[in-house]
This record gives C-alpha cells, sequence and structure tokens, in this order.
C-alpha cells in the first residue's frame, strides 16, 4: 500500500519523463507518433480534470446562496448564465455554425463572449495610462532609463511622434532590436536553466511538491 | 443581429463601468461572464474532448478491431482522468496522484530537451558572432546601429547578456566588480521594461479603438441606437445606485 | 582529301563544346540522415561552372531501368551544403558540395526499405548530359545525430545539478545573495493581520508541468505557513483544476507543519474558471470588494497582469509579483511594489525554505550560468579571430554550443 | 504651486481614464488626418495590385478571428476597395473557423460600396478544415477542395472562377494573419508548390517576426498591425477606420507622454520643496 501511495507515482512520472526527453532525439515516425497521441491523452485527462474546478464553483457559490451573503443574487446570476451556455451548447451540439448558418451557440459565442472579452481587453489601454503616470517617475536612476525609454519608443511608434522627432523611430527601432533583445534573452536562458533543472528533479523523483505535501510523501 | 447588438454594447458598458468604481452593474457583467465562460469550456470540453477525441475514436476501434490491443489504448486517459475524480472520496484520494504523476512526469520530459535547444542552444548561437566580417576589400567592422548584426551591436549584445545573467547570479553577493557587472545588468533590464512597456501602448490603443468603432457603429440608427440609449441608461442607473447607497450611508 | 581532316576538326570541335558542360563529379544518393524515413539526400561536388542558366534536373526511378520521372529542377548555382547547416560531427557531404534532398511527394512517393535509382541531367540552352545513375534506399533513423550536443548539454548539466544538490545536503550553509522582494513577504503578512484582511495569492496561468508553476506552489506553502501562524485568511483563486488540487493539499500541509490543521479551510482555494478575461474580471471583483491587504502574483501571466496589478494597487494593496514571463515583466516592475524578475522566483523558493535541495539547484544553475555567460564571450572571440585569420578551426567550438534539428 | 503638485500627483486616476476615451473617441468620430509615411513593404503590395491586369485572379486568406478585428479588418476593407477598383476578381475564404462570419461580412459590405456581385466579381469560399492540407488540396483542385462557397452555391461554373482550376492559376495572393497558421503556412504549402505571387498582412505583434520572410522575398511585401492598415489607406487615397484608428493612436500616445511629463515635473516640484524644507 506504500508502495502504491508513494513510490508508483515516482515511477511512473520517471518512466514518463525519461521516454518523452529521449523522444526528442528520435526522429523514427514511431517516436512521432507516440507524442502526439500521448500529447492528445493529455487533453482527455485535462477535460476530465475540469470536474474538480466545476465541484469547486458549485460548492463556493452554493455556500454563499445558502448562507446568503450579500450579493448572494450574483452567484445565482451566475448559475443561471452557466446552466443556460451549458443547454444551448449542447443544443446546437457544441458547433457554432451548422451549414453556414449561425447556431443559438455560435450567437451566444459572438454577441456577449466576444465582445466581453474585448473589453476586459480593452481596459488594458486605460490602465496602460494611469500605471505610467503613477510608475514613471524619475525617483532613481534606473526608473529613469525606464521612463526616458518608455517614452522613446511610445514617440517612435506613432505618426505624430514620427513627424515631430523623427529619429526617435531608429531609436526605437534599436531599443527593441539590440537592448530588448539582449535582455529577453538572458532572461530566457537564465529561465531555461531553472526549468530544465526543476524537469530534471522532477524526473529523479527528487522534487514532488506536485504531488501535494512535504518531502517524505 | 440587431438583439445582438444591444447585447453586446450592454455588455461592453456594464465592463466599462467598472474603470468608474466597483458597482451592481459590473457585478452582473462579472457573473455573467465568468457563467457563461464556465459554460461555454464545459460544452467545449464535452465535444472535442470526450466526443471527438474519446469516445468517437474508441468506438470506432473497438467495432472494427475488437481483438486488437491497441484498440484500447484511448481506455489509459479516460481511466487517468477518473482517477483525478478520485479526490472527491478522501480515502482514495492518493488514487489522484497517479494521474498527476503521469502529466507532470510527461511535461517536464517533453520540456528538457526542447528548452535546451529552442531557449538555450538556439539563444547562444544567435549572440555569439564576430565582430567583424570579410568582404571583397578585406577585414571591415560594422558600425551601423541600425542594422542588429553589425559588430558594434554584436559587443552591445553580448555585454547586455552576460551583465544581465550576472544579475541573476544567488551564490555570489554583489560587491567589487560583481557590483559594477550587476548594476549594468540592470539598466539594461530597465531600459528593455521601458521599450517593452512603450512599445505595448500601441496594441492595447489598438484594442480599445476596436471596442469604441463598435460602440460607435451600434449607435447608428440601423441599430436603434443602441449604445445611445444604453449609455444613457448605464448613467442613470449608475447615479441611481449612487444616490441610494449615499441615502443608506446617511440612515 | 582536305575535306575529310576539317570535318573530322569540326566534329571533334563540336564534341569538345558539347563537352564543355561537365557531368556532375562525385554523384552519390543516400538516405537521408537524422530523420523519419521517407526522403532520400544527393551529394555532388560543386564546379566552378556552375551558374544559374545552367540548370540541373533530378530523375528518379524505382528500378534501375527506369522509367525514370523527373522530380526536381534548380539552377546550378544553387543547393550547397552551406555552414551551419550541419554540424561538423554529423555531416552528409563536405562543405561547399552540393546537396539536395528529395522528400516524398505525391508525384513520386517514396517508400522506406525500397531501392530507388536516380541520375541527374545537367543542361544549358540545348545541351546537356547525364549523370551516372546512383542507387539508396530510404529508412527512417533511430537518433539524429545532429543534436547530440543538446544531449551532451542535458547530461553534463544534470551531473553538475546532482552534485551540487549533494554537496548542498552535505553543507547546507551556502551563502544566497538578499532578494529585495522576500523581505517584504513578512511585512505584507503581518500588515494583512494588522489590518485583518485576507491575502490573496494568484499561482498564474500555467498548469503543473510549468517550473513557474511549480515555485509559485513552493512559495504558496511557504507563505501559508506564515499566514497560520498569524492566522490571518488566505485566497487563492485558481484557473486550471489540477494546481487547485494540488494547492489545497500544499497549503494543508503546511497548516499541518505550523501546527494549527484546526484553523485549515478548504476553500480557501478555489476554481474561478479557465477562461482568461472572464477570470480577471471576477478576481478584480474580490480585489474591490474584499480589499486584502497583500497581494502576491506568482507564476506566468499573460495580458492579464496589467488588469490585475493596477486594480491592486488601486485598492492599497502591497504587491508582490514574481513571473519568469519576460514579455509581462515591465508592467509587474511598474505596477508593482516589489518584482521577482524571472529566475529570482526560482530562487524565492529556495531562499524562504532553505531547503537543501532548492539551495543546492540553484548553486547548480549558478554553475551553468557562468558556463554560458564564458561561452558567450569566448565565442564571439573565437568568432572574430576564426573571420581575422580567415580559418574555420573555431568551428568544432562553436557548433557545440548551436541548436541543429 | 507645493499643494498643487501634491495634488496633481495623486490625481484620481479616473480623470485619466476619461483623457484616454476622450483621445480615441474625438479621432475616431472627426479624424485630423495625420500624414502618414509609407513603408516600402507596404507600398510593395499596392505597387503589385496596381501592375495587375483587369480580371485578374486574387485570392485574399482571412486568417484570424475577433480578437484580431481591429488591426486586420481595416487591411481587408483596405484590399478589397484596391481589388476592387482595379475590377479583379476576388476569391476570399478563412483558415479559422471563428473568423468566418466576420470575413463574409466585410466581404458583402465593400462589395456593395462597390457594387460588385456576388459570384461574378467575387466569392467567399467560407471555411473547410485542414488547414496545411486544405491549401494543398486547393493546389490539386479547388472544386474538390471547395465543392460549394459559402452560400452552398457550388463553385462549378462559378462566372468569377471561369479558367481557375487550382491555385496555380491565382494571380496573387494576400493572408492576413493573426498567427502560425497563416502567412507561413500559405507559404510553405501553398506558394512553394503552386508557384503564386503572395503577399501577408498581420498583427504588429506578430509582424517583426515575418521581416525574415519579407527580406529573403518568400513574400512581396508585409502589411503590419494598423499602422500597414493606414499607410495602404494613404495608398488607395482612401481614409477608412485605420487612418482615424492612427490619429486615436497619436492622441493616446501623446496623452500618456504629457502625462508622464507632467507628473515627473510636479514630483520635482516636490521634491525640491523637501529640499529647501530640510
Amino acid at each position: 500500500m506504500i508502495f502504491l501511495k508513494r513510490q508508483l507515482p515516482l515511477a511512473i512520472t520517471f518512466v514518463m519523463g525519461v521516454t518523452f526527453a529521449f523522444q526528442y532525439y528520435i526522429p523514427h515516425p514511431v517516436s512521432e507518433e507516440a507524442i502526439t497521441n500521448v500529447s492528445k491523452w493529455m487533453q482527455i485527462i485535462s477535460g476530465f480534470a475540469l470536474a474538480l474546478g466545476l465541484a469547486s464553483i458549485f460548492h463556493v457559490h452554493a455556500v454563499k446562496i445558502k448562507r446568503q451573503v450579500p450579493g448572494w443574487g450574483y452567484s445565482i446570476v451566475l448559475y443561471a448564465a452557466m446552466l443556460a451556455t451549458i443547454i444551448v451548447g449542447f443544443k446546437s451540439g457544441g458547433e457554432t455554425k451548422v451549414d453556414g448558418a449561425q447556431t443559438a451557440f455560435g450567437w451566444l459565442y459572438d454577441y456577449s463572449m466576444v465582445p466581453l472579452q474585448g473589453t476586459m481587453f480593452s481596459i488594458l489601454a486605460f490602465f496602460i495610462a494611469s500605471a505610467a503616470y503613477r510608475a514613471f517617475r524619475a525617483r532613481s536612476p534606473e526608473a529613469s532609463v525606464l521612463l526616458v525609454s518608455a517614452v522613446l519608443v511610445m514617440m517612435g511608434r506613432v505618426p505624430l511622434g514620427q513627424f515631430l522627432l523623427p529619429w526617435t523611430w531608429d531609436v526605437t527601432q534599436w531599443l527593441l532590436n539590440v537592448v530588448n533583445s539582449a535582455v529577453r534573452r538572458a532572461i530566457l536562458i537564465g529561465v531555461s536553466m531553472g526549468q530544465v533543472a526543476l524537469s530534471m528533479k522532477i524526473i529523479l523523483g527528487i522534487e514532488r511538491a506536485y504531488l501535494g505535501g512535504g518531502k517524505d510523501q | 443581429m440587431i438583439l445582438g447588438a444591444w447585447v453586446a454594447a450592454g455588455l461592453t458598458l456594464f465592463i466599462y463601468s467598472f474603470l468608474y468604481k466597483d458597482n451592481p452593474l459590473f457585478k452582473l457583467g462579472e457573473h455573467l461572464y465568468v457563467g457563461i465562460s464556465v459554460g461555454y469550456s464545459v460544452v467545449l470540453a464535452w465535444h472535442t474532448v470526450f466526443l471527438r477525441l474519446l469516445w468517437e475514436p474508441l468506438k470506432k476501434d473497438i467495432t472494427e478491431n475488437p481483438a486488437v490491443f491497441g484498440s484500447y489504448v484511448l481506455l489509459i486517459p479516460a481511466v487517468l482522468g477518473l482517477l483525478m475524480w478520485a479526490r472527491f472520496i478522501p480515502k482514495i484520494a492518493w488514487l489522484s496522484r497517479l494521474a498527476f504523476a503521469f502529466v507532470v512526469g510527461f511535461g517536464s520530459g517533453v520540456a528538457i530537451p526542447r528548452t535546451v535547444s529552442s531557449y538555450i542552444l538556439k539563444q547562444i548561437e544567435d549572440t555569439v558572432n564576430p565582430l567583424v566580417t570579410r568582404g571583397a576589400d578585406g577585414l571591415s567592422m560594422g558600425f551601423n546601429l541600425a542594422s542588429p548584426q553589425s559588430g558594434v551591436n554584436t559587443i552591445v549584445l553580448v555585454i547586455g547578456v552576460v551583465s544581465v545573467l550576472f544579475y541573476f547570479f544567488f551564490s555570489v553577493e554583489h560587491t567589487g566588480p560583481g557590483k559594477v557587472t550587476a548594476r549594468t545588468g540592470i539598466y539594461f533590464l530597465m531600459i528593455a521594461f521601458g521599450a517593452a512597456f512603450g512599445y505595448t501602448v500601441m496594441s492595447r490603443m489598438s484594442l480599445l479603438i476596436g471596442r469604441f468603432s463598435d460602440l460607435i457603429k451600434y449607435a447608428g440608427a440601423e441599430y436603434g441606437y443602441a449604445s445611445l440609449v444604453l449609455l444613457a441608461l448605464t448613467v442613470l442607473a449608475l447615479a441611481a445606485w449612487e444616490m441610494a447607497s449615499r441615502g443608506r450611508r446617511e440612515v | 582529301m582536305i575535306i575529310a581532316p576539317t570535318l573530322l576538326l569540326l566534329l571533334f570541335l563540336g564534341a569538345s563544346v558539347l563537352a564543355a558542360i561537365p557531368a556532375p563529379e562525385g554523384f552519390r544518393a543516400l538516405d537521408t540522415p537524422n530523420d523519419a524515413g521517407k526522403s532520400l539526400s544527393l551529394v555532388w561536388k560543386a564546379s566552378p561552372a556552375d551558374r544559374a542558366d545552367r540548370t540541373v534536373q533530378v530523375w528518379l526511378a524505382d528500378g534501375p531501368d527506369g522509367p525514370f520521372q523527373k522530380v526536381a529542377e534548380f539552377p546550378s548555382n544553387t543547393r550547397y551544403v552551406k555552414p551551419g547547416d550541419f554540424p561538423w560531427w554529423a555531416q552528409p557531404a563536405r562543405k561547399g558540395d552540393h546537396y539536395v534532398k528529395l522528400a516524398s511527394s505525391q508525384a513520386f512517393p517514396i517508400e522506406d526499405g525500397k531501392p530507388y535509382f536516380v541520375k541527374l541531367l545537367v543542361r544549358e540552352g540545348d545541351q546537356e548530359v547525364w549523370s551516372e545513375v546512383a542507387e539508396a534506399t530510404s529508412a527512417p533513423n533511430v537518433f539524429n545525430t545532429a543534436q547530440l550536443n543538446n544531449l551532451v548539454f542535458v547530461l553534463a548539466f544534470t551531473g553538475v545539478l546532482l552534485a551540487s544538490i549533494a554537496a548542498a545536503r552535505r553543507n547546507p550553509h551556502v551563502p544566497l545573495r538578499r532578494i529585495a522582494g522576500l523581505d517584504a513577504v513578512e511585512e505584507a503578512i503581518g500588515r494583512s493581520t494588522e489590518m485583518g484582511r485576507p491575502i490573496l495569492y494568484l499561482t498564474g496561468s500555467g498548469g503543473m508541468d510549468e517550473v513557474s508553476t511549480i515555485a509559485a506552489t513552493v512559495i504558496l506553502g511557504e507563505v501559508a505557513k506564515k499566514v497560520a501562524h498569524y492566522d490571518t485568511s488566505l485566497k487563492v483563486p485558481h484557473r486550471d483544476p489540477i494546481v487547485m488540487a494540488v494547492c489545497q493539499e500544499i497549503v494543508k500541509e503546511s497548516y499541518v507543519a505550523a501546527g494549527r490543521p484546526d484553523a485549515y479551510k478548504e476553500d480557501s482555494n478555489f476554481f474561478i474558471t479557465s477562461d482568461q478575461f472572464s477570470y480577471t474580471a471576477a478576481v478584480d471583483g474580490i480585489m474591490l470588494r474584499e480589499k486584502p491587504a497583500a497581494n502576491f502574483f506568482m507564476g506566468s501571466y499573460f495580458a492579464e497582469s496589467l488588469l490585475l496589478t493596477e486594480t491592486g494597487a488601486s485598492t492599497g494593496a502591497i504587491q508582490i509579483a514574481g513571473t519568469d514571463s519576460d514579455h509581462q515583466l515591465p508592467f509587474f516592475v511598474t505596477t508593482c511594489d516589489y518584482t521577482l524578475i524571472g529566475e529570482e522566483l526560482y530562487a524565492a523558493s529556495a531562499y524562504l525554505s532553505r531547503e537543501p535541495v532548492l539551495v543546492g539547484t540553484l548553486r547548480g544553475q549558478d554553475f551553468g550560468k557562468g558556463f554560458i555567460m564564458s561561452v558567450l564571450v569566448l565565442g564571439t572571440a573565437f568568432a572574430t579571430i576564426g573571420v581575422v585569420v580567415d580559418s574555420a578551426i573555431f568551428n568544432y567550438v562553436l557548433d557545440l554550443f548551436k541548436d541543429f534539428k | 504651486m507645493k499643494e498643487f503638485a501634491r495634488r496633481m500627483i495623486g490625481i484620481d486616476r479616473r480623470i485619466i481614464f476619461l483623457l484616454i476615451a476622450a483621445a480615441v473617441l474625438l479621432p475616431l468620430l472627426r479624424p485630423f488626418g495625420l500624414p502618414i509615411k509609407v513603408s516600402p513593404e507596404v507600398r510593395g503590395v499596392y505597387e503589385y495590385i496596381e501592375a495587375l491586369p483587369e480580371r485578374s485572379v486574387f485570392l485574399l486568406s482571412f486568417d484570424f478571428d475577433p480578437s484580431s478585428k481591429p488591426e486586420l479588418e481595416p487591411q481587408a476593407v483596405a484590399l478589397l476597395r484596391h481589388a476592387f477598383r482595379k475590377n479583379l476578381r476576388v476569391i476570399g475564404m478563412t483558415h479559422w473557423l471563428t473568423g468566418t462570419g466576420l470575413a463574409d461580412d466585410v466581404f458583402s459590405r465593400v462589395a456593395a460600396e462597390t457594387e460588385k456581385e456576388r459570384g461574378k466579381d467575387y466569392v467567399f469560399l467560407g471555411w473547410s478544415p485542414g488547414a496545411g492540407s486544405l491549401i494543398i488540396a486547393m493546389g490539386q483542385d479547388l472544386y474538390k477542395a471547395f465543392p460549394s462557397d459559402y452560400t452552398k452555391t457550388p463553385t462549378q461554373g462559378m462566372p468569377v472562377l471561369e479558367g481557375v482550376r487550382s491555385l496555380r492559376d491565382v494571380n496573387y495572393m494576400i493572408s492576413l494573419a493573426a498567427g502560425s497558421s497563416g502567412i507561413e503556412m500559405w507559404y510553405v504549402f501553398g506558394k512553394d508548390k503552386y508557384r503564386f505571387e503572395m503577399a501577408g498582412g498581420s498583427t504588429g505583434v506578430i509582424a517583426p517576426g515575418l521581416y525574415p520572410f519579407l527580406r529573403s522575398g518568400q513574400i512581396n511585401g508585409l502589411i503590419g498591425g494598423l499602422q500597414g492598415a493606414a499607410e495602404y489607406e494613404t495608398l488607395i487615397k482612401r481614409k477608412g477606420t485605420a487612418t482615424a484608428g492612427m490619429d486615436a493612436q497619436s492622441a493616446t500616445h501623446f496623452v500618456i507622454i504629457i502625462l508622464v511629463l507632467l507628473c515627473n515635473a510636479f514630483y520635482f516640484v516636490l521634491r525640491g520643496e523637501k529640499g529647501k524644507a530640510r
């Protein structure tokens, strides 16, 4: 029993990890097929995992409704919207379009998901402005270079800036192509070392946090 | 179509009302959004995962070749997926670890060589370049800042990458010459962050322009002035809500 | 009597004009190395006479006597082995030779394990010359030798990592440099306790197979221990059900480790939705309504980052971020009080827990970075010297650090 | 002065939101038309279409979905206006299922304003699965890949497709791409095999990654983001949403820049006062 609880998961991780690390070096079609299929399996497993999330949502909002905490009405709205979407979705067979005609599910997607998504996303435009106002202050030398390079790039990106100060366009290109790529490269290299190290530790069973719990589990 | 315009414009305005402050209209929009998105992902998971990836191929394989082991192979992810549900029963909750182990083991294995290839070796390859070039008229070094491959930019690139990497050294205190290098790294970081910030403004504004263009379109007569009417209603509702909550506070 | 030699001469001249197109030299066909099969490769020597208006045609057949079928045509001064195409340890042909890869196509399918016969036709104007017929059999390969350096790198790095973990286990008191954001963690938790407000902790958008998510869960464990100690409330909204399940376990363990299993609440970890912006809207709602005193953003993020941090800033919370998503770093740096940049996120988990394994890993990574830094500096020097002295000798070193497909 | 600076530095951010909203809305309603510099990569596309003879076959692939609409729709509109003005035969299609409705909408709208007829002057084929393999199928036989168009009309015998059997008969092709299944895919599976000239239009985010294709001549032009669309509108001398959008971009960028400068000015006033007090 202890073997099943503690060793088996580690063994599975080890076998999966080693197999699919080596898969990369094997150009044989069998290896390609293996990774394509197992990737599909991962999608299937994550589909099942959605049930865990659903259970959590039901629990959180059911508690809110039961205890009638302030704003519990919105939890009902959430349930209703969810149920309505599910019913409409199953009725439309999960398709947004059938024979070129929009289904109810497609309508729901086009006129609620798309604008909602777009609107949340576009709020960034406001926030990027307020963040700039708050953060771009020449408090320290570091903050000053941050500020100057941001302003130069903002100038160089739009017609009015290119018209007023034509050189900002070239400076923008240089900052993005040289300085920005140097920094991103360094961050990527560092982060990737971390990624490789962690993946290695997981495969070798040194890191077990993902199984939920301390080192002795 | 017209109903769609009203719904889309209304939801857009509800969400924007959040810029003023948290209010019932935003709460309504938010909960609708969460509900619809969860419902959407359930429908999608059912159709694309259960039906298309699992049920249909499994049924086809088993009816066509019931004797071949390979036909049943899709039962593996199905069983692993079901093991996830063991979490609902505390006694056998540990079974879900087998599924986690499978998912995480695969992810880790796949990540290692690919990360080394495209994020370590490829990045080194792109950074290491000769500072000089040999042309028809002998050796020359490029000082053209505008060309990313020129010699002078190669130097800047190497200094940038090395100093930022040094900033990420954790087992060495940043003192002495190390301090200078780490400071250089920080300046590189800050310039790059500033540039990236400035660069992103444009694409974020494009999104806002897109939303506003839609609202302007829906304000037209063919949509029954949806945006304008809804905007007026939203403002009125917010004002009413403000008055009501102010009254409540005074009482 | 004079006419005959003249004719002979003319014939001879004509023949020599025809022979002005040389047949391709050293022509051979082989199975394309390091591939999944269904493809052949052709190699022949470059000729100084190669030029754009002289074309090369490739003719393919499945028997030695044909029928041959034309499958490709290109100018004779193209398709060379160029520097950087292959590493020196896995070169199918010498640098500068012609190299053509023939893939299976609908017009002429190439099957594995079957011999094929190829010949080249070189033509210019109305003159043409055939090469000899070469034979090859295609097969899928079981190891991509061009990626040998990748494998060596992985193995060497693993060795360094294991050695430094072992060293850290023997002597766990390795000094680590200070990380500014981390000292603030305690302060943020303390402040929340004083104000009687919750702590909001996000683990990012990634699944359990991303380092940033794992680092975020490790840090969550440490934060949860402190939270349990101070008896503050913790809220962890999730986007990924698997991460949520793992975090529930971790937080529970932390409460047990802090000696407060009674204070643990199952619903401090909860799922909202997997959709990016509706999740963001909901978390923004939580920030505005419950006004947490401290917001932690650990893990990987996309465009939602600024939507979260700006809302958090407007409620006056202390905000501590840590991410390896380089594209979102500018926004965290400008809107949060403290930001763990890139690798600092991983270092943070070692710093907070002082776990020998994590500390050792960090050291191992430092060795790796040191090595890469020297490769960058020396590599640039070697590459430059190589150009100055016009020699390819340094490629034997430089090729080791290139990415080959 | 100090008091004012302190008040301004802690300004309610809703005022900033209002300024941004105004800076977007006003130019959209009343564009002021700042001069737009046309880059050679956009001019490349324009000049190629300009040089095409009448009734040439022009294929426009909408490889994006509603989330990239703000940047790519103006490009599509400008290109269609140009193509219809030049009396080209236009074939439309999409690789993104979610972009189908949007693409059809754009076609009908631009066709209506130039009085072009569906089936005679243009056809919108709609969506079909397969991505890369769909392109190969179209390269072999267009009518097998798309037996009927978006409106369920059989493609065989359509006047607009007269003499068109496969991708080989296409004179010019442009893919408007928001991601990987766009320009690169059309090049690899299409142009490389079936030898038509092609160009690309893309979102601002992925445009930098496409420059290598442009430099190597794999595409003969590139329209990048809203700016690219505005440049194209300038070339066809018909101001549209992109030009208005670029005015809005200029306005918002300058609002932010001025805000940042003001904020720093106030900050220095405050710091100067503090220094004196000490």
